[in-house]
Formats: C-alpha cells, sequence, structure tokens
C-alpha cells in the first residue's frame, strides 16, 4: 500500500529550491480515536495551485486541518512552510489562511465587525479589512448586515475577506468553489491565479472536480485517509 | 529505569510489586489485630476509634494521591510526556475511590457519634466537593479523543482542582465556624496513647505500601492500554487506508 | 505583526460584548432565567415563615451560579458553533489575550445581570440593603473568580465531545468556594451575621488571583498546543 | 478487645467496606494487567 511519490517532488529535488510549502510523509492524524489521515503522503511547492479530489469522509479536510496546525499529526513527518508541526504545532498558524466548510466567522456580527475583528487580530487595519472585503465584491450594503442572514455564496466572500486581509503565504480553502454564482467563481479562480502569481501556496479541497480543476496546477487524490 | 519483564511473571506484577503486595497484606492482618484487638477503646471516642484507624489512612492515601496528580499534571504540560500523563491519571482513580471511603468512614463514625450519617461537617462537606471534582477528571478522562487533547485538558483539570483543594478547606472552615487551622491529620488525636497511637500509624504504613502497591500496578495497566491502544490503531489506519481500495 | 496581551484581550472582550449587543442573549434569556429560578426559590421555600429573608444571599449565588454557567457556556458556544474559534486560534491573538478577553466580557455582563438579580431580590425578598462597601468587594471579586475558572473550563470543554453537560460537572465543584465566601460574605455585609467579615473578601480574591493567573498559564496548552 | 455491641456493626461496616472495595479495585486492576499483556507484544511491555 505504499505510494509512490508524485512526480514533481523527484524534480523538486534535483534542482536546487526553496522548501516545499507543505511536505507530509506517512503523516497519521486523528479525530478522536479514526484515523482521519492514515499514512498520508504529500507535498506541494511554493507557488503550486494544488486540489485534492476526493469523496466524502476521505480526508480532505484533515489535510487542510493538519496544515493549518489545527490537528495534531501523531505519527509519520509534517512540515509547512519550514515548520516541523511534530515539534512545534502551532509555529505555522498565523502564516496560513484558512476558509473551512463553517465559516469560521461570528454569526451574530455583521459583515464589517466579522471582517475588521479578524484584520485586527492579525494585527492589521481597518483599512486593510474593508480593502479585503472591496477585493472579495461584497457589496457596500451588506455591510452592516449580520453574517447569519447571509446566503451561503456572500457568506464565502466575507470568510475569503477576513483570510484575505491577513496575506497568508499558504491558502487552505476547503471547497472554495461551492456555494458560489458563476461569475464568483470566475472571480475567485482569478483571485487564485493571481495570489499563485505572488507567491503564495494554494491547497483546496474539492468534489467538484469539473471546476475547481481548471485553475488547479496539479491534482491529488485523496481516498481512505491517504493519497493514491 | 525500565524494567523488562522476567519471563515467570504474568500481568503487571514485578519483583518489587510482589514484595509490596506481600508486605500489604502482613500488614493489614497486623493492623485487624492491633485495631481491632489489642488496642483498647479511648477515653473519649470510645469503640468508635476503631473507625479513625481506616478513616485517616484512606483521606491520608487520597490527599497524597491527587497531589502527585498535581505534580504529574504540572510536569506532563511541560515535559509533554506519556510517563507523567499517565501517572496522574492512575493517581486521581486511586485518590477517588479512597476519598469515597473516607466519606464512607466518615459517615459510619457519623451514625455512631452523631446518630445521623450526614452532618454538615467540615472535614465530609469538603472531601464530598473534592470527591465530585475528581470525578470530573476521570469522566473528562473518559471521553474518547487522541492522547493529546486528553493529556493536556486532563492536566488543566488536575491543576485547577489542586489549586482548589486548599481554598474549599478553608471556605468550608469558616462556613462552619471553625478558625482554627487543622491539617490533613488533624484526626490523629494527639492524645492517644501506646496501641492506640500505634494502631494509628500502622493503619497509615500500611495504607501507604497499598497505595504504593496499586499505583505501580494501575499505572502498568494504563501504559499497556495505551499500548494496547496503538495496536488498535495500526488496525484502524489499516482499514482506514482499505477504505481506498474498494473504490 | 501580534498584539500586545492587553490590546488583544479588549478586541476579544468589546467583540464579545458586541455580539451581546447584537444578539441579546444574556439580557433576553439569562436574565429571565435568573428572575424565575429566585421566584421558584420563593416558591419552593414558602415566602410566609421569613425563610427567605434568611437566606437571601445564599439563594441570590445560587443564581447567579447557575445563570454563570449559561453564561460560560454561551460565550464559547459563539465561538465553536461556526468555528470562528479556529480563527482565532490562526489569528495573531495570544491564548492570554483571548482568556482575559473572554473573562472581561463575562465579568461586565455577569455584574450587570447581578446588579439586576439584586433589584429583583430586594423586591421580591424584601431584602434591607447595608454594607455597601463590602458588598461591593464581594460582588466582584467572587464574579472575577467564576469567569476566570469558567473561562478555563469553557474553553476546555469545547475540545471535548458533550461539552454541554460536562461543564456544570465540572465547573460547580470548583466553586464551592466561591459560593461559600460570597454568601457568607454577603450576609456580614448585610449585617445577618456577626463574623470575620474581611476574611472571606481574603479567601474570594486568593480565588479570583489564583485562577486568573492559572487561566493565563493554561490557555496556552488548550489553545496553541494541541 | 472489641467490645460487642451496636456499635460494632458500623465499625465493622467501616472495615469491611474499605477491605472489600480495594481488594475489589485491586482485583480489578491485576485482571486488567493480565488480559492487557496479553495483547500486547513483549517488546511493548515495559513500563516507562
Amino acid at each position: 500500500m505504499t505510494t509512490p511519490d508524485p512526480p514533481p517532488s523527484d524534480s523538486l529535488r534535483s534542482v536546487p529550491r526553496a522548501d516545499p510549502a507543505v511536505e507530509l510523509r506517512s503523516a497519521v492524524a486523528l479525530l478522536g480515536r479514526f484515523p482521519a489521515l492514515a499514512g498520508c503522503d504529500l507535498e506541494v511547492a511554493s507557488g503550486e495551485i494544488v486540489l485534492l479530489r476526493g469523496p466524502n469522509g476521505a480526508g480532505k479536510t484533515t489535510v487542510l486541518r493538519v496544515c493549518a496546525g489545527l490537528v495534531p499529526v501523531v505519527e509519520g513527518s509534517a512540515r509547512v512552510l519550514g515548520v516541523d508541526l511534530r515539534k512545534d504545532q502551532s509555529g505555522v498558524r498565523q502564516r496560513v489562511g484558512l476558509v473551512g466548510h463553517s465559516g469560521g466567522l461570528y454569526g451574530d456580527l455583521t459583515v464589517v465587525e466579522n471582517a475588521v475583528f479578524f484584520a485586527q487580530a492579525s494585527g492589521l487595519t481597518h483599512s486593510d479589512a474593508m480593502q479585503a472585503l472591496d477585493r472579495m465584491g461584497v457589496a457596500t450594503r451588506l455591510h452592516p448586515v449580520a453574517v447569519h442572514s447571509l446566503s451561503a455564496g456572500q457568506k464565502k466572500r466575507v470568510s475569503f475577506a477576513a483570510m484575505l486581509s491577513r496575506r497568508p503565504e499558504l491558502w487552505l480553502l476547503d471547497e472554495p468553489h461551492s456555494g458560489l454564482d458563476e461569475s464568483a467563481r470566475d472571480d475567485l479562480d482569478a483571485l487564485l491565479a493571481a495570489a499563485a502569481g505572488a507567491g503564495a501556496t494554494v491547497l483546496m479541497a474539492s468534489h467538484e472536480l469539473d471546476r475547481a480543476g481548471d485553475v488547479a496546477i496539479r491534482t491529488v487524490d485523496v481516498v481512505g485517509g491517504v493519497t493514491t | 529505569m525500565t524494567t523488562t519483564f522476567a519471563p515467570k511473571i504474568i500481568g503487571t506484577s514485578s519483583p518489587a510489586t510482589r514484595i509490596l503486595g506481600v508486605l500489604s497484606i502482613i500488614g493489614l492482618i497486623a493492623l485487624v489485630v492491633f485495631g481491632l484487638v489489642i488496642s483498647p477503646a479511648d477515653f473519649e471516642l470510645g469503640e468508635t476509634i476503631r473507625i479513625l484507624y481506616m478513616h485517616v489512612p484512606t483521606v491520608s492515601v487520597a490527599y497524597l494521591a491527587f497531589i502527585i496528580t498535581g505534580v504529574g499534571s504540572v510536569i506532563y504540560l511541560w515535559k509533554r510526556s506519556e510517563f507523567w500523563d499517565l501517572l496522574a491519571a492512575s493517581a486521581a482513580e486511586i485518590g477517588v475511590l479512597f476519598f469515597g471511603l473516607t466519606i464512607f468512614n466518615g459517615m459510619m463514625w457519623g451514625k455512631i457519634t452523631w446518630g445521623v450519617f450526614w452532618r454538615w461537617e467540615p472535614r465530609l462537606v469538603t472531601t464530598t466537593v473534592l470527591f465530585i471534582t475528581y470525578i470530573g477528571y476521570l469522566v473528562v478522562r473518559s471521553i474518547p479523543t487522541d492522547t493529546r487533547t486528553r493529556g493536556t485538558v486532563s492536566a488543566v483539570i488536575g491543576i485547577m482542582a489542586i489549586v482548589n483543594i486548599p481554598i474549599t478547606h478553608k471556605a468550608v472552615d469558616w462556613w462552619r465556624g471553625l478558625h482554627q487551622s487543622s491539617t490533613i491529620f488533624a484526626t490523629v488525636d494527639p492524645d492517644m496513647r501506646g496501641t492506640q497511637l500505634f494502631s494509628a500509624y500502622l493503619g497509615l504504613t500500611v495504607f501507604l505500601v497499598i497505595f504504593a502497591w496499586l499505583l505501580i500496578h494501575r499505572f502498568r495497566v494504563a501504559w499497556l492500554s495505551e499500548r494496547a491502544r496503538g495496536i488498535g490503531l495500526d488496525e484502524a489506519i489499516a482499514a482506514r487506508r482499505a477504505e481506498g481500495s474498494f473504490s | 505583526m501580534s498584539l500586545s496581551t492587553v490590546a488583544g484581550a479588549r478586541l476579544v472582550a468589546r467583540k464579545d460584548l458586541r455580539i451581546e449587543q447584537h444578539s441579546r442573549v444574556a439580557l433576553a434569556q439569562m436574565l429571565p432565567f435568573g428572575m424565575l429560578v429566585l421566584i421558584l426559590f420563593a416558591f419552593a421555600l414558602d415566602p410566609s415563615r421569613d425563610v427567605l429573608t434568611r437566606a437571601t444571599a445564599g439563594l441570590f449565588w445560587m443564581t447567579v451560579l447557575f445563570t454563570s454557567t449559561l453564561a460560560v457556556q454561551r460565550a464559547f458556544a459563539v465561538e465553536v458553533d461556526d468555528g470562528a474559534l479556529d480563527s482565532i486560534r490562526l489569528s495573531g491573538i495570544s491564548a492570554a489575550s483571548v482568556f482575559l478577553g473572554k473573562v472581561s466580557a463575562l465579568v461586565i455582563q455577569l455584574l450587570v445581570l447581578e446588579a439586576v438579580l439584586a433589584l429583583g431580590v430586594a423586591i421580591l425578598y424584601n431584602t434591607d440593603f447595608g454594607g455597601w462597601a463590602m458588598l461591593v468587594a464581594v460582588t466582584l471579586l467572587s464574579t472575577i473568580g467564576m469567569s476566570a475558572a469558567g473561562a478555563t473550563y469553557g474553553v476546555l470543554v469545547s475540545r471535548l465531545r458533550h461539552s454541554s453537560t460536562l461543564l456544570p460537572l465540572l465547573l460547580l465543584p470548583l466553586l464551592a468556594p466561591v459560593l461559600i465566601a460570597a454568601t457568607k460574605g454577603s450576609e456580614v455585609a448585610l449585617g445577618q451575621e456577626a463574623g470575620q467579615s474581611w476574611s472571606w473578601v481574603a479567601l474570594l480574591a486568593v480565588f479570583a488571583i489564583s485562577y486568573l493567573v492559572l487561566g493565563v498559564v493554561l490557555y496556552r496548552p488548550l489553545l496553541e498546543e494541541t | 478487645m472489641l467490645a460487642i455491641t451496636t456499635v460494632t456493626f458500623y465499625i465493622a461496616a467501616a472495615w469491611i467496606v474499605t477491605f472489600v472495595s480495594v481488594g475489589i479495585y485491586a482485583a480489578w486492576v491485576i485482571k486488567r494487567g493480565r488480559e492487557l499483556s496479553e495483547q500486547v507484544p513483549e517488546e511493548d511491555r515495559r513500563w516507562m
């Protein structure tokens, strides 16, 4: 059941360049006592856009949460942005951005309050937050609306804005295209391409192969807690 | 520090625990002889002094256990070593057992002395509140999570709880208008003489030996069950990986 | 990049108070609940036999204790519901800031609740208030103590399953000394009982300081290292 | 020597319950240790 390394990793090793952004080796991660990751190997070079593809429950979300330093790796090794997560699990948190299934927002706060809170929590300013909302195309009329009354797509834009304002080096996106309308998906693709162009790395999970595949440089299949 | 298995010995015993086990049994027999037969009834306490030969050792051992839990919790959060996590948990379980017995013995003593099982006597109240505190600790440990979260969460409770012991003592003492300082051993009557005093200290010694014996065994059980869980994990991982081969 | 501890704590506290301002859960749910408990106590204890007057302080603090577990539960439900706690863990806010922020917001909300409940006690139980300095000291210190212990256990149980039923089991025994000291301290302040008045205040201060220090230290392993 | 009175019942209860509880707990721990040591391979059966 050992899986060969994906081809790009070999070519990476031959050419001296920056450390890979993500490097999981036989990583095991538990949710409760369930091994959500069962010896997962994954390598993502910096600047890459990688799509994790797989059915529900394959472990895609856990890969993202492991890379964010939110779920510990109990066996194997995990390095993200040069940080050894088995030694310093939280060392990478401030440098990554995660847009998960749940929005990671406060439903009772307004769009602006959420965006400003998370920007300030990362040491940024009010105007950084407003710029990010602007960049994500969140209409001004929505600014004073409580997040819980937004549609799924609008909420996703706010989550992206909260992440974007922090300028993370590694973007971890769970089903980023779901819930978005066609024009928003185009915007998102453009955003991801621009982010990768600016040196950020994007790791996203999706079971929607048709769409997310377009922007991804490389697709990795995940099933049964391992990459295949 | 690694005691490897001698082939003849099964389960969690080792030469050291065998000696402790034999000492425990001899000690308990001696305690029965001294506590129930040889030593006389007390001038003030009457026959009820014999309950103190059980009461004082169990409560002392329980507090000792909780101190070990507290210290183990601090060291676990600092060093993150499995040893201290499991030692803390093992000690807490034994502490809860002995605390339960302390409350029971206290109630028996109360029934004779006051005619009722329960009175709002400071020691009984404090013991009961702390008993429930540590039941919380054990409940949290029984919730399935990964080892690290379980260790962290229970260590935090172990530390919070031990800080609470002196505060609860003071609060309950003052609440009952008991303003003089009292220690765990205050129930060992300083007026006790001869075989009474001897029986009291014999009880303490015997229960400390039993505690050491139980703690070693319990720790080893905890250690083994972590290893068994590791084997279970390997199987779970294999099963998880097999999910992929169907599709 | 990172905020100072105080700035982070202020940010978190302001955020929690803003959430309360929008959702009004404390005002519209916890406060009526507390009032209801005060009234139910009266039914259970038969108000005509002036048990209530004698037990005022105890009943008041029991009510506060129950309400405070609800407040703690609510304070961490808003973090967990939509995964906002993860966003916080990824932000630059230190664990100590999150703790102090959560505690400050809890203290402020509980103080308001206590003020209204005290008014309710004065009317329903016909209590004469007096000994203001000590009442204020007792209330302030016990509220800080309850909030500090509550914030620590609140985040702790949010990491586990069955968290809503686990919280009272863990929190209430820990708060037993606070209940005793706050009740006795209040009785002394109200002149219902003679006693070493300030020793209760001192005990509450020891409790509050201990659990503030523990919370600052222990939030790190709870939020950052797991 | 312990005099036989009504008091004896409660004293006996204290002693017996203590002895029996500790005994049952010890037996449970030992039994559990034996079960587990059968599941765990030899090389893992060291304590620290």
